[in-house]
């Protein structure tokens, strides 16, 4: 099972979860991207993200599936919200269940190192200096 | 049979800094034929765009496409700023 | 902030979560480790943890308060559950907050060997087959 | 002042396997004064304990200790069978 999702609505981690329940599986991995107050030293008050739809499913799709047949896990779902965030919210939830806990620990982090490099999904900054920015991360958080 | 020569028509779609640029969603292009990175050059001269072709990526029809692929009518393009999801 | 905490009852997976919201961390790691339903080839009916609490908490403790320093975390928490547990339960939670979310992954995925190795927990393991075992895990899943 | 051969009195808890063989949560022992392991091997052939020493842990009052460490009256020892938690 694997699934890449975009919400334009608060994402339900609950939900997510539940969808990778396995009684096979001993190990699950769970990560959030949350919106901080803070980027490159300017106070940030809220975010907008917009993604290229079609092309950020498919992209993140075969992404997931790819990790899951890599690691051989049980399942992987990731879902990444669009719109206006406040600080504070979770922007995307990537989580996986396998046997064994190495596998979800990979799986889950390489998903986000790939995500952020390939799905066209884009971040718009808003400071309280007033100002704004498209951010670029050529860098790997 | 279309001939090399005759113009085509194509869609451009536009998403973060490129359509803060455009100032605009998407329009439609009658163009000659030619490949994506001339009509990047092309766009990039006409709304000032600040990114280099080698920092952008470009989707034809909901897929990724090299520059040197060559435009066909109806083609609709997608040009990828630099993505920073997650 | 790091908390070690050992329970009988079902974890709270949403309380430990919520323990970690940060406004100034963008990225949150969460592990669980559920029971699963076979082991080494043995169907497992259930398992009954047991902790030896006094030292238990002190070392997890231990471990969570070097993670967090090692990673400038800002959180982590652990919840081990004891006693007796069904296929499919959560077994223990390790969860960590930071401002980027490689500092989450290796805090969490250390904290879950260094528990594993060095807090004086138990597992003893009821099979299908009527037998049962205390498990030692020498190698690391 | 104690001397060096008075008897002092320790109790032991055990836990896992090693409750499992002496078939009691915790008991008391007088006993000369000696070392942990020493303790351990007593123990050990009493019970018969199916684990060697090298992969057993040990505590005194709620620490980890050394197996050289000598006991002193009022000491709670607990033995740790190789750990499972997770």
């Amino acid at each position: 099972m694997s699934i890449f999702q975009i919400t334009r609505d608060p994402i339900d981690l609950a939900s997510l979860r539940s969808t990778l329940l396995d009684s096979g599986s001993g190990g699950f991995v769970s990560f959030e991207g949350w919106i901080r107050n803070r980027h490159n030293g300017r106070e940030v008050l809220r975010l907008e993200y917009e993604a290229y739809d079609k092309l950020a499913l498919t992209e993140g799709s075969r992404i997931l599936a790819e990790l899951r047949n890599q690691f051989g896990l049980s399942g992987i779902a990731c879902i990444h919200r669009v719109g206006l965030l406040e600080v504070g919210e979770v922007a995307v939830c990537v989580a996986a269940a396998a046997e064994h806990r190495r596998e979800c620990f990979e799986a889950v982090s390489l998903a986000m190192s790939s995500i952020k490099r390939r799905v066209p999904i884009w971040k718009h900054e808003f400071y309280a200096d007033g100002g704004d920015a498209w951010v670029q991360c050529d860098h790997d958080h | 049979m279309k001939t090399d020569n005759e113009p085509i028509s194509i869609t451009v779609e536009y998403f973060a800094q490129l359509r803060a640029c455009a100032k605009k969603k998407e329009e439609t292009h009658n163009l000659e034929q030619g490949d994506l990175s001339a009509l990047y050059a092309r766009l990039k001269s006409q709304y000032h765009f600040p990114l280099e072709r080698h920092s952008v990526h470009v989707a034809v029809n909901d897929e990724f496409a090299s520059w040197d692929t060559v435009l066909r009518s109806g083609d609709r393009v997608v040009f990828i700023p630099p993505v920073s999801g997650g």
